[in-house]
């Protein structure tokens, strides 16, 4: 199997080579070999010596060909694929990742408190279409693109929820 | 004497007044919300009672309910914490009207602390220099844009009832001047229910510097030594320190018999906290008095080896201060960084929910006050500190390594922190060397700095990151595997039955 | 300059050990047995080696195994903590021959102070006065027979390759000289291999005070004031404090000044530790040297601001020591609980096992070392420490509050603990006025004061105790009706198929 | 229900008298009414507030007449029964509660160091039985009552469990 961490450049191989024991694993790393003891394993957490170097890992979600994890505190994903040289794939984790999609989420949980665009307000990207409270704090949700307001999905006074749909900007 | 202390507040700095309270063998009564069943300090008082919703004006700011409580308990004091009722002269009036002892200044004092223009003219009048602005409060956003062009721009625009870098705003120009206006007056309404605004100069590459006063009933006044808190974000203190890099002895004695003139310039008593502008020229401008407790005090504890929340209540007993400015010696270096529930690349946002595991920094000369505990929520109804994490050490340095390697041991999960931005600026020269003010984070773009910090630690991490990945892989293969053959055996149960 | 140290233990004194290090960016190496695999010393330190077997003398103490590790991983220095290798004067030698620096003593000065009989003698020489006792080794039960009948009994049987408790039996005739000779011989020879027998006086209601001694490989030498250790149980502390109560400043500073005289005496170098007995009648014999950091230490760092760890590493790297006794203040006070897994009830017999949970101590001038974790396990393997809890006070009776306080936050679920003796003992009337000695337990028959508080304590809690198993019979009966209810539903369901 | 709680020589009646809502219950205790609201409960924790006090119950083990448990860090036993007062029932916790038995049973973990009185010796209660090492220590394991050691169940150099049982003394 392909590797790829992300921030780094470098698409590596990596394979078992080896159950050395019940807990004991021989694998091998770009062209280097590791030895790899499990200390704790279930489908969530992960704790384990590698090459007499303790780490633990906390599973976020994985799918076929991305995990995403916390490695010693770090969040981090990785993408893997058997041919993953061959195909290209998105760069996760940058921030403008949402730009070329149309609905704006909330990226924080809390309360309308206006809404700043309404239905069919034309914005540019960077202003605002609404503003929520949360934390005694006011927070502005901004429009990801250029474009016209449509569909907006909340209310003043409503609550919000982070990841929910504040409106479609077409 | 006080025999039993409602704490009207929640959070870890209802635990930290707790903390004192058992040690000196006072009852203390919690109050909660909804929100707060399984709060820490509903469990750890000897008495709780429930009092609301979880918004704050239906609970903690219910001035009513808290009385209700404290009356049926019993209780002959009330202690306020910070924010919440802790600076609202009407609570500690209701107080008095009721004989509770309000740990904390007298309401007329309180009065005039908290009106901003009022306790300017006292400062002007005891000769503590303060910071060019309107003369008093301006009516509306036109009078303000009028002084604005008076003392010339950036000016600030701050809410009289705000604190805590809430109801303020930082304006360049007449259109930012109108927006911010609006603003504040609704964060301060939205806050404590009403919202009067004053035009202050805004100083550039300034630092916040503050004193901590101290005065007993009788009138002896000390200071407790500085503590700067320029490393901010949105006006809002980060990261704490004492003593201040730019205070030596003789600055330290010089200020610090200023802070004693305000003090008795608005009669205050108790504990508080003298706030001042240090300009790059090294000038101190008088800016206002926070009076209460305040989130960054531990510091101050650890350099003096006075626990603040014992002196509090000695001094609402009307006992005398057992010490004279002669006898209070620094000890050491402090710091404290304040640990909140938010997601620095989405410009601080409160990141809420619940926290499966957490855990605690602890060791050598490290103090963590937190309400956290494996299996506690962050509630989005309240202020997003979830702990104030502190270290001491014989020199600065040796308190800064202490608080990277304490920020290193601190896990928590389920939420984002600003941990991360911490050890990024701990370890930056600028902060090394106390290039401080209080725009160091856009001055020295420790954003920027910490998104590096974080691919390079990603890049640091790649061999465990794709061994994870491949024994994540190989977990569930055998545990497919092992659910087949499992499958398998019950087939062939069916299959002999 | 040390840049990477093996740290030769386990438990709290290896993450101890590992806090300094890692806030002065040294590299930790860790060792580990089969019964260390999920401790926190492995998880936290940069590189963990295994090493063998559960049992000491197969990991913990097996020299070549660790010798390997060190030359493996690239280590240049090696912490031994107490207990285990710490005081193994073959060990320090081997470390020597392999160029890896010994944090502690030299492998010499280490033989000679674990050698109590030429320690003793050396003492003399210098003019420090000793306890009573035989010249030299005793031969056999029969000599130290004979010798306890000259110096008349009581009597103390010490191995003199013991420590910590162990080894050491108070014997007060023949018929119990000759039973203990037996047992310390055993002891002695289970833990480390090999005995030889001294005897000495045995003073009655005695304190036992021990002095921190400090010198640098260049001859400075200073100590780091006193502990008192009185509280004790079979030989063993149980809590510590400093300053002691019966030392003021002009006796700290007379037998400090002896206390360097015995540092030069034995050429010691790096951080350890002169004990004293003090007589009823005041006066002090030096009683022998641990030639290691004690477990007791953070109590002095706490009055000294020193981390005796960082000056042990900066000794070990051949600097010259930034102070000069008249440079040293203590401030304020400090006790130490050690918190042991033992059934105070059963003779403090061993309690081990899974702890499903525990809380941990925290609050202003709180420290609590310890290796315990929601989850881990007591080992029966080894000793019975679980955690150094500590408080500072500015005053005596501060600390003591905290203490008390703290020890009440500490939840330890899964093992009996030695802390409800220890609010029992800080509670006493006799432990407030600093009546201590190290007969304190059975003076003042603390296990029975404990036992009526811990009957009074269920009176107290006979309201909430009812309450509890009425809602736990309430609970069970709701359980099964709605167990019922459910099969009920599923009759149902299958009736309709 | 009657109840007596460990170390206090009152039986007391006790009863829910109303759930006042899904959490909260009116109980009476003695003659005094309380209000009792559970913050959380599954079978072995309980966490609740009785008359606005937070108390903290972990259940070590109910039989149908005793209950242990540990309130607020504190380790004690209920007894209950609707007819307790007819009842005769040792008072549990005494430290010679096990007096009247003939096994004699480890109260440590620990390996067998030395047997002390073998087979058929007769020892006085207080004499030593055996001796453990645990923890690094020696811990003589010894008589419980005056009689003739009888089925001696260890081994020299075996471990015992907590309770496991070492003889039988009669």
């Amino acid at each position: 199997m392909k590797y790829k961490v992300q921030d780094t450049d470098d698409i590596v191989d990596g394979e078992i080579l080896e159950k050395l024991s019940q807990n004991e694993y021989k694998i091998k790393i770009k062209d280097n070999e590791y030895v790899v003891k499990i200390l704790n394993m279930d489908s969530n957490v992960m704790e384990f010596v590698l090459n007499n170097e303790f780490h633990s890992v906390r599973y976020v979600d994985s799918q076929t060909s991305e995990m995403n994890f916390i490695v010693d505190g770090s969040s981090m994903s990785v993408n893997m694929n058997s041919h993953l040289d061959d195909i290209v794939y998105k760069n996760s984790g940058g921030s403008d990742s949402g730009a070329g999609q149309s609905t704006l989420r909330s990226q924080i949980p809390g309360k309308v408190v206006s809404i700043n665009a309404g239905e069919g307000t034309e914005v540019k990207k960077g202003d605002t279409v609404c503003t929520l409270e949360s934390m005694k704090m006011q927070v502005a949700v901004k429009a990801q693109k250029d474009g016209t307001v449509k569909g907006i999905k909340i209310k003043e006074g409503n609550s919000v929820n982070k990841n929910d749909i504040i409106a479609e900007i077409e | 004497m006080i025999e039993k202390v409602l704490i009207a507040n929640r959070g870890e700095i209802a635990l930290r007044v707790m903390k004192t309270c058992k040690a000196l063998g006072i009852k203390t009564v919690a109050v909660y919300s909804d929100e707060d069943v399984n709060s820490l300090h509903v469990k750890t008082a000897d008495e709780s009672y429930y009092i609301g919703e979880a918004a704050p004006a239906k609970s903690y700011l219910n001035q009513e309910k808290i009385l209700d409580v404290m009356l049926s308990s019993g209780t002959d004091a009330v202690h306020p914490g910070y924010g919440f009722l802790s600076e609202n002269d009407d609570f500690a009036r209701l107080c008095e009207k009721n004989k509770i002892n309000f740990i904390g200044p007298s309401a007329d004092s309180m009065n005039l602390c908290g009106d901003k223009m009022r306790c300017k003219a006292a400062m002007l009048d005891a000769n503590v220099p303060t910071v060019p602005g309107s003369p008093g409060l301006v009516k509306d956003a036109d009078e303000a844009e009028k002084i604005a062009n008076d003392i010339g721009y950036p000016v600030l625009l701050k809410s009289v009832y705000g604190g805590g870098g809430r109801g303020i705003r930082l304006v360049t120009n007449d259109k930012e001047l109108q927006e911010g206006f609006e603003t504040v007056t609704s964060e301060s309404i939205a806050a404590v229910g009403k919202s009067a605004i004053i035009v202050e100069k805004f100083l550039e590459k300034t630092r916040h510097i503050e004193y901590q006063m101290c005065r007993d009933k009788h009138g002896n006044t000390v200071h407790l030594f500085e503590r700067e808190c320029s490393i901010q974000r949105r006006n809002q203190k980060l990261i704490e320190q004492t003593p201040s890099p730019v205070v030596d002895d003789a600055k330290r004695e010089e200020i610090g018999e200023l802070v004693v003139k305000a003090a008795k310039a608005v009669d205050y008593t108790n504990l508080g906290t003298a706030e001042f502008l240090r300009a790059d020229s090294g000038e101190f401008y008088f800016i206002e008095i926070n009076a209460r407790l305040q989130v960054e005090h531990p510091i101050s504890e650890m350099v003096s080896g006075l626990d603040f929340v014992k002196l509090q209540l000695d001094i609402a007993n009307g006992e005398t201060l057992p010490f004279k400015q002669s006898d209070l010696k620094m000890n050491g270096y402090a710091i404290e960084c304040r640990i909140n529930a938010e997601d620095t690349f989405l410009d601080f946002a409160p990141s809420t929910g619940p926290v499966p595991y957490v855990t605690i920094p602890s060791g050598p000369s490290v103090r963590c006050d937190t309400y956290l505990y494996p299996g506690c929520t962050v509630s989005p109804f309240y202020d997003s500190l979830m702990a104030k994490l502190c270290t001491w050490g014989k020199t600065f340095d040796e308190s800064r390594l202490r608080m990277l390697s304490a920020l290193d041991d601190f896990d928590i999960q389920g939420v984002e922190t600003s941990i991360p931005l911490y050890k990024t600026i701990l370890n930056s020269e600028e902060y090394k060397t106390g290039n401080l003010s209080t725009d160091f984070l856009k001055r020295f773009e420790m954003i920027e700095k910490l998104e590096k910090d974080l691919i390079q630690d990603r890049k640091d991490k790649q061999i465990p990151a794709i061994a994870s990945a491949i024994m994540h892989s190989e977990f569930y293969k055998s545990k497919v595997q092992s659910q087949n053959s499992r499958n398998q055996n019950w087939k062939n149960k069916m299959d002999s039955v």
